[in-house]
């Protein structure tokens, strides 16, 4: 129905490989970024941003991060939490011991450690397959999380265990730290989410992309097409490491202010892993629609019975919403196991062979 | 001008040329067996540059185990394989690829989630180098490249004349379609030596026929050398410039299809098997 | 250095026999409880191909169930028998809710529905018997208490808890009448056939949704003994959640699928870890109990991806 | 108005001419668009009269010279079409066959053409002519486009069009002075000079070989052109067989003095997505393809969704109510404009989009009488589709239905320069600057077609509305008269009937007859998913046409046509008495349709004598056995027992007071 592609034809390949090619998907990007950077800003109060938008966008990116191991390389992990902590703790190390750096530089560069980290943990994948490789992440999980608490450097010795972000400035203005504004903060996360969500964008329709999707729909095939296994998966725990890194850097420094290593515990990992199925396994906007629902919904729910004029015990919401967002994940998954985005995908078929039905 | 008529040269007869063909690859007295079960039994023959090869015989002859072994998937007990000329150390499968060896498979075995464009893009995976940074940016280097192998591919889609099918996810393709994207695939990867593991199973008269054609069409356009598995011997037949047949993981019969055909053994291996 | 780690913890292995053992019989107790959750896992992976992360919840909330009817002035062994009754109704639900709709999609996807049935429950049960941790009614249930002291070499002393004696005695019985059930008795059997081939169950007549129920029942049986095991030794509280995820590596040794690998599994996990733990544990500053088990597990993968009582997968194409 | 001065300057009068002039006025402009290789390849004009140019010298340098006949045989493809012109620029003449002619029509064809040369597709083509060069000793070479499976052939009379034309670069580069000989060559051009051959696949009898001057087509062109007002903006889809009279006119003679932009599809099967993304601007199509669309449309909508249907059909109905007004600019209630622009967002821009005409400034139809509801239908949708009237003999144009002045029964005025007269035998007559030269080698057909003052017989019978509009009643010599005296007009029954989603074709018998009686061919697309809805199992079309519910939909059908008939005074006389359903589709294969799929009536008439004669006799069902011939040109034959049924008929005028809303 919106979609009105007659007239629209390439005659390049170029433009036949465009991220997007048709023009409707192109003005709808357009218009979501013009709210997320334009719009939001201008209208949005300080508890909207810091509550609902940026921690979002953090998730959003973590989200991205699992996706392109498990669900475009086909590698189950449930140690996204601990390799979101190892950026936080390596970017939070790094700012202590560079202290005049650009705090977002540091925050980019903190994945670095979690990459190395998360292609170490990936080692066992090439023999380890599905299930069983989840416990080898498991391992991750709780390993790293001891480190955390029991390497006292990593949060230089403060008598709380935890780690509390330094005042930063980047071009004068408060990026980080207590006295960071929400809009401030607002922007890099926005920034760093949206440059990342594009870059993999790219790596994806490319080679190697292509090679993370062979090794998903048929490994033996795509070896002996000559993809070499250990290398690609390595590959994509390094990349996916990388991104979960710095989403677990933002989270800390432009989100949290402060954390423990509680705060990237396995609840977290399946956090991460439930916007990505709920969102859709292999799908980059996806990642998006799911962070929103497991993020969002439950602040929503916070709220509603006060809106209705009940007024329940903070732990009462708390448990229902458990409750809630647990059937709900249920729900969808019986639903539509494939997730929001093919959801959106068919809708869209819908839309663009409007009114037939095929 | 019955000239052109008569002038109009057939493709040369395979049976004369064999003779001169150079041998592409040797497999010398190769056995192989899982856990005390022997798939194959001492298994001597070649296949030469250029010819079709079939290696055919009854289900359970062990043909599949041959191809597995041929593209180093599995490794022979006993027995050599000479490669264009080296005799071939114990490799990874992946390095068969790199060997310029390609393959199908019996059951389909393309990549479900990704359109028909991109499995067969998938097949010059090998011979795409720009690095993740390039990858990265996409603009630039990395999209040229794809670009110049999109074209390469584009040449395949014409050639198995699948365009209506370009963008569509193979998942949703009937099977005879699947089979020739399969093909498509190999292709792409520009072998020299090209494995079809039974690449008209489960297909209907005509889309056999179609099969055949690029089959032949294959090895004529791009000379490339096929070796395939199949039991319908009468495809093989018309296909194939040479055939080694199998029973029970024992090389039975070697060489011409009329030949072959006449032999003794082989039809009481397919005495019952229906063709 | 070296020394600290090939030499001083045998020798004082040596030393202290009477610790030793002591240690010893922890990580069996500790193995034992392992064991039991992975039990649960085993029976419903058995049946369904289904791995059911909310084991370890179920496990909590039987146990919180109980305390909860007792604290509500419902005597023990009503509130044990009321309890039964609701993990039936949790197992057929599951069935109905989850299981039926869900059948056949991918791993991945039922395990997630596992994770999202351990949110529920979570949640229900804090909802309904509230988050704080809660003592197990142990007396109550007639369940032995106190301690007995064992005399090693002199002045040696090794100290056993009657109720972790009773834990493994119970254990046993469980893993017996299990087998009983497996091997005896129509239905086990025909849960078997299910486990090997879900076609051939269906010929022969038996309801794959029955089926389920049963196994998520019997599961849920398995996990109401856990819970009070475990909270008979500490509380029953949503901490057990974490414990729980012990059951995947135990898993791993045993194999997803056998009885005794599971029994097996638990056990080396629960010793590995507490030796690991004492002798060990130490040089890095402690606290090794929280990976150990994963890293025993991976080492041991790498070599035996099947597990210890699974058979040999031969690639094919 | 972008450009409409520029195209109509009357400067060259030959297509080299015009080539070289929209190189230099268009250089940048797309001339040429083909879906290959997965993208629209694009050719500017610059580019074209360049590819042309060294094809041409190619061609000279195998000898091809003024005079020589050179047949084109293949698919729309832009190098075939410059090939018509290369040859043009040569002085000699192009001969475009039919590609899915059988062989003994190319064979004629190519014989009586004395072609010399030939450029055809690819390897099929190449076998076919190789097989027949026996009968066809005037040709010397075949050049091929696609060189897939040639190699091994022998070379010496088989070129690679590629290599032509790279024999002609190499010639200009060594001497750049060629360029300018190549040029004056035909700078003396005249624009009576035959610029094309095309054999009309005459409904009867051999086909004729049609000569048209380059002003016959320049003329016409430039005429039709001015007409729509169409420019150089414009966006035309070649489709249609190069061999056509209309595809010529419209993708070469239009596109030339218009200097719009022609683009071919990539293979037949993928035409609709073609047209899709290309969404022409000027679009031309048989009443088939119309019907195709729209039958298309009503299958999928069958399919859909309760609600969606209702929406559809309600808006379909405003549509019908409003939409042609609108598209008139005729006075139409708000309410009304409201709901349409509505039922426009909803529906009619969605369809309009799925069929990819969403940007057709004008559209025809022709070739045959388009049914009036399938006319009315697409016109509701506001797209502006016209009817023409035309003819191979007149270079397409004889009527052209003006802007604002539509209607369904009428072919519309005669064309710029075109005058019109009827007969007193009621055939058509005209006379126009587009009129042929002659038939090829065929004077006394030339002679019986064109009186020596230039007027042309049309060979339709037709009236001239009071409203100066022309009515095409049907072929002239195949309206006739039953026994009882009254008028009977097949034509006119048959489409009545083919409207009908399910009829995909009619052949109605009665001339010197008691009374009507119709062969009917079911749409097996149409009746096919009828019978998947209601699980109605076949086999086959034998199958399904033989099924008792079909018959009954027919006759439903059918008993519709006659009650429509009991309207009209002039045809009330000839309402169908007896039908019944083909045992086989009706098929080109078989010669039972022409290659523009018109059916062969006389030839009909003998094959299935057996089955007319039950009609007449009254028999209820009649067991037949008929030849066929498959695609691949084996031969069989396929027996059924046709059933046959009585129809109903009404009194003249009954339900006037409808005819009077």
């Amino acid at each position: 129905m919106f979609y009105r592609e007659a007239g629209q034809f390439k005659t390049s390949y170029k433009a036949d490989q465009a991220l997007m090619p048709i023009l409707q998907d192109r003005v709808g990007l357009a218009v979501i970024l013009i709210i997320a950077f334009a719009v939001i800003p201008a209208t949005a109060n300080d508890f909207f941003l810091t509550s609902i938008m940026i921690p979002f966008l953090v998730f959003s990116l973590a989200a991205i991060g699992l996706n392109i191991l498990t669900g475009f390389c086909g590698q189950l992990s449930l140690g996204t939490g601990a390799f979101m902590g190892v950026g936080a703790y390596a970017a939070y190390k790094l700012t202590s011991i560079f202290p005049d750096a650009n705090v977002i530089v540091m925050v980019l560069l903190s994945g670095v450690f979690s990459a190395a980290i998360g292609a170490v943990f990936g080692l066992p994948s090439l023999r380890i397959k599905g299930l069983y490789l989840a416990v080898t992440t498991l391992a991750a999980q709780f390993f790293l999380e001891w480190c955390f608490i029991r390497i006292p450097w990593l949060y230089n010795y403060n008598a709380s265990g935890a780690i509390e972000v330094p005042h930063r400035e980047v071009f004068g203005i408060v990026a980080s730290g207590a006295e960071a504004t929400p809009l401030a903060r607002y922007f890099i996360v926005l920034g760093i989410t949206v440059f990342i969500a594009l870059l993999m964008a790219n790596v994806l329709r490319g080679r190697i992309g292509r090679s993370w999707m062979m090794i998903r729909d048929m490994d033996i095939a795509a070896e002996l097409m000559g993809i070499r296994p250990l290398r690609t998966k390595l590959m994509a725990f390094a990349v996916s490491s990388y991104i979960c890194g710095v989403a677990g850097a933002m989270m800390v420094f432009f989100w949290l202010n402060a954390a423990e290593p509680s705060s990237y515990s396995i609840r977290l990992s399946f956090q991460i892993l439930f916007m990505v199925i709920l969102g859709g396994l292999g799908s980059l906007s996806g990642a998006f629609m799911g962070a929103a629902f497991i993020w969002i919904l439950p602040v929503i729910l916070k709220f509603v019975p006060g809106l209705m004029g009940i007024d329940l015990a903070a732990e009462t919401i708390e448990h229902a919403t458990f409750m809630i967002v647990g059937a709900l994940i249920i729900f969808f998954l019986i639903v539509e196991p494939h997730g929001f985005a093919r959801l959106w995908a068919i809708a869209k078929q819908k839309l663009r062979v409007w009114p037939f039905p095929y | 001008m019955n000239a052109i008529v008569k002038e109009k040269a057939v493709a040369p007869e395979p049976a004369a040329e064999t003779a001169k063909r150079e041998v592409l690859l040797k497999v010398d007295n190769v056995s192989l067996s899982f856990g005390g079960v022997k798939a194959i039994t001492d298994i001597s023959f070649d296949i030469q540059k250029g010819e079709i090869r079939a290696i055919i015989g009854p289900n359970g002859a062990g043909k599949t185990s041959m191809l597995n072994v041929i593209n180093g998937f599995y490794h022979p007990q006993e027995g050599t394989i000479t490669w264009q000329g080296k005799v071939r150390r114990k490799m990874k499968p992946y390095e068969a690829a790199s060997n310029g060896i390609a393959r199908t498979f019996q059951n389909v075995a393309l990549f479900k989630g990704m359109t028909t464009l991109d499995n067969i893009m998938s097949g010059r995976s090998l011979k795409m180098h720009r690095n993740f940074f390039w990858q990265l940016l996409w603009h630039g280097p990395a999209a040229n490249e794809e670009i110049e192998h999109r074209k390469k591919v584009e040449e395949i889609i014409d050639f198995l004349e699948i365009q209506a099918i370009r963008k569509t996810p193979v998942g949703k393709l009937p099977y005879g379609l699947q089979k020739r994207v399969e093909l498509g695939r190999a292709l792409a990867m520009e072998p020299d030596l090209l494995l079809l593991d039974e690449p008209m199973a489960g297909m209907n008269l005509e889309e056999k026929e179609d099969m055949s054609r690029f089959i032949v069409d294959v090895n004529q356009e791009f000379g490339t050398t096929i070796a395939l598995i199949e039991h319908d011997m009468g495809v093989v037949m018309d296909l194939s410039d040479r055939v080694v047949v199998l029973d029970y993981g024992k090389k039975i019969a070697d060489g011409p299809p009329e030949e072959v055909q006449a032999n003794q053994d082989v039809i009481d291996a397919y005495l019952g098997v229906s063709h | 250095m070296l020394y600290d780690i090939f030499i001083d913890p045998f020798v004082q292995m040596y030393d202290m026999p009477d610790f030793f053992l002591q240690v010893l019989w922890e990580g069996f107790v500790a193995g034992i409880l392992y064991a039991l959750i992975a039990l649960g896992f085993v029976l419903i992976f058995k049946a369904s191909g289904v791995f059911n992360f909310a084991q370890g919840i179920m496990v909590v909330f039987a146990g919180l169930t109980l305390v909860g009817l007792n604290e509500n002035g419902v005597p023990a062994y009503l509130a044990l028998i009321l309890t039964i009754g609701v993990m039936g109704v949790l197992a057929y639900g599951v069935e109905r809710v989850v299981m039926r709709p869900l059948v056949n999609q991918p791993d991945i996807i039922l395990l997630m529905a596992t994770i999202g049935l351990t949110y529920f429950l979570v949640g229900f049960g804090e909802f309904v018997f509230g988050g704080e941790p809660k003592q197990m009614i142990t007396e109550q249930l007639g369940l032995p208490t106190g301690s007995t002291a064992f005399e090693i070499g002199e002045r040696g002393l090794v100290i056993l808890q009657h109720i972790d004696i009773a834990a493994a005695v119970i254990a046993v019985l469980m893993v017996a009448a299990l087998g009983i059930f497996f091997n005896k008795t129509r239905i086990g059997r025909a849960l078997r056939a299910v486990a090997d081939d879900h076609q051939a169950a269906l010929s022969v007549g038996i309801s794959l949704n029955q089926i389920w129920a049963i196994v998520w029942f019997a599961a849920g049986l398995v996990a109401l003994a856990t819970g009070i095991m475990w909270g008979a030794r500490s509380d029953v509280s949503f901490a057990l959640e974490i414990v729980a995820f012990k059951a995947l590596p135990v898993l791993i040794l045993g194999g997803f699928t056998s009885i005794p690998g599971a029994i097996v599994g638990g056990l080396i996990i629960g010793f590995g870890e507490k030796i690991g733990e004492l002798y060990w544990g130490g040089l890095v500053g402690g606290g090794i109990e929280s990976w150990l088990a994963y890293i025993i597990a991976l080492v041991f993968l790498l070599f035996r991806p099947q597990g210890l009582f699974g058979e040999r997968i031969i690639e094919r194409i | 108005m972008v450009g409409s001065a520029s195209a109509s300057p009357r400067g060259e009068n030959t297509f080299p001419k015009i080539l070289l002039r929209n190189a230099k006025v268009f250089g940048d402009r797309t001339a040429f668009r083909e879906k290959d290789f997965g993208i629209w390849q694009s050719w500017t004009w610059s580019e074209v009269s360049e590819e042309i140019r060294a094809f041409s010298i190619g061609l000279q340098s195998l000898g091809l010279s003024a005079g020589d006949k050179i047949a084109i045989v293949g698919a729309n493809r832009p190098r075939l079409y410059w090939a018509m012109v290369a040859a043009q620029a040569l002085g000699a003449v192009p001969v475009p066959v039919y590609a899915d002619s059988v062989a003994e029509e190319m064979v004629y064809v190519l014989g009586h053409a004395e072609v010399t040369f030939a450029i055809v597709e690819d390897q099929e083509q190449v076998d076919k002519l190789l097989s027949m060069s026996d009968e066809v000793p005037s040709l010397k070479h075949i050049i091929y486009d696609e060189v897939r499976g040639l190699r091994d052939y022998d070379h010496t009379h088989l070129h690679d069009y590629a290599s032509v034309q790279q024999t002609g670069r190499d010639k200009l580069a060594k001497s750049p002075a060629l360029a300018g000989e190549w040029e004056k060559g035909f700078a003396g051009g005249k624009g009576s000079d035959i610029a094309v051959m095309l054999y009309t696949s005459g409904t009867t009898g051999r086909p004729k070989g049609v000569m048209l001057s380059f002003d016959n087509l320049v003329i016409s062109a430039r005429n039709g052109n001015a007409f729509d007002h169409l420019d150089e903006t414009e966006e035309v889809l070649a489709y249609l067989p190069m061999a056509w009279i209309g595809d010529h006119v419209f993708s070469l003679a239009q596109a030339f003095t218009a200097a719009y932009c022609v683009n071919c599809p990539e293979s037949m099967d993928t035409i609709d997505v073609d047209r899709r993304e290309i969404a022409p601007s000027y679009f031309f199509a048989p009443p088939r393809v119309f019907e195709n669309m729209l039958t298309m449309i009503m299958v999928r909508m069958e399919d859909a969704g309760k609600t969606k249907r209702k929406m559809f059909d309600y808006f379909m109905g405003v549509a019908n109510k409003v939409g042609e007004k609108i598209l008139n600019g005729e006075q139409v209630g708000l309410k009304d404009r409201l709901l349409y622009s509505l039922g426009e967002f909803l529906v009619y821009g969605p369809l309009k989009n799925r069929m990819g005409l969403t940007r057709m400034k004008v559209g025809y139809t022709a070739g045959e009488a388009i049914g009036p509801e399938i006319f009315r239908f697409y016109r509701s949708l506001g797209l502006n589709l016209k009817q023409l009237y035309g003819q191979t003999e007149a270079s397409v144009y004889i009527t052209l239905q003006p802007d604002g002045e539509i209607f369904g029964d009428t072919v519309g005025k005669p064309a710029p320069d075109v005058e019109l007269k009827i007969a007193e035998s009621g055939e058509v007559m005209y006379r126009s600057p587009g009129v042929f030269v002659g038939y090829f080698k065929n004077d006394e057909a030339t002679a019986s077609t064109k009186t020596p003052d230039g007027w042309v017989h049309t060979g339709d019978a037709g009236i001239i509305a009071e409203n100066g509009h022309l009515k095409i009643i049907d072929r002239a010599k195949d309206v006739g008269k039953l026994n009882d005296g009254s008028l009977f007009a097949p034509k006119y029954i048959e489409n009545k009937l083919k409207f009908f989603p399910n009829i995909k074709e009619a052949v109605a018998f009665g001339h010197e007859r008691d009374m009507v009686a119709v062969f009917i061919n079911i749409d097996l697309t149409a009746v096919g998913s009828w019978a998947e809805r209601n699980n109605v199992n076949y086999a086959s079309y034998q199958e399904l046409a033989a099924h008792p519910d079909v018959y009954g939909m027919i006759e439903s059908h059918v008993d519709q046509v006659n009650r429509d008939l009991a309207q009209e005074p002039m045809m009330a006389g000839a309402q169908i008495k007896r039908f019944l359903i083909l045992h086989k589709e009706l098929d080109a294969d078989d010669g039972e349709l022409t290659r523009t799929q018109k059916v062969r009536r006389s030839f009909i008439a003998e094959r299935y004598e057996p089955l007319i004669d039950a009609l007449y006799d009254g028999s209820t069902s009649k067991h037949v056995r008929t030849e066929v011939t498959y695609e691949d040109g084996r031969k069989g034959a396929i027996e059924a027992t046709v059933e046959i049924r009585d129809m109903t008929t009404y009194d003249a005028g009954k339900g006037m007071q409808e005819a009077a809303e």
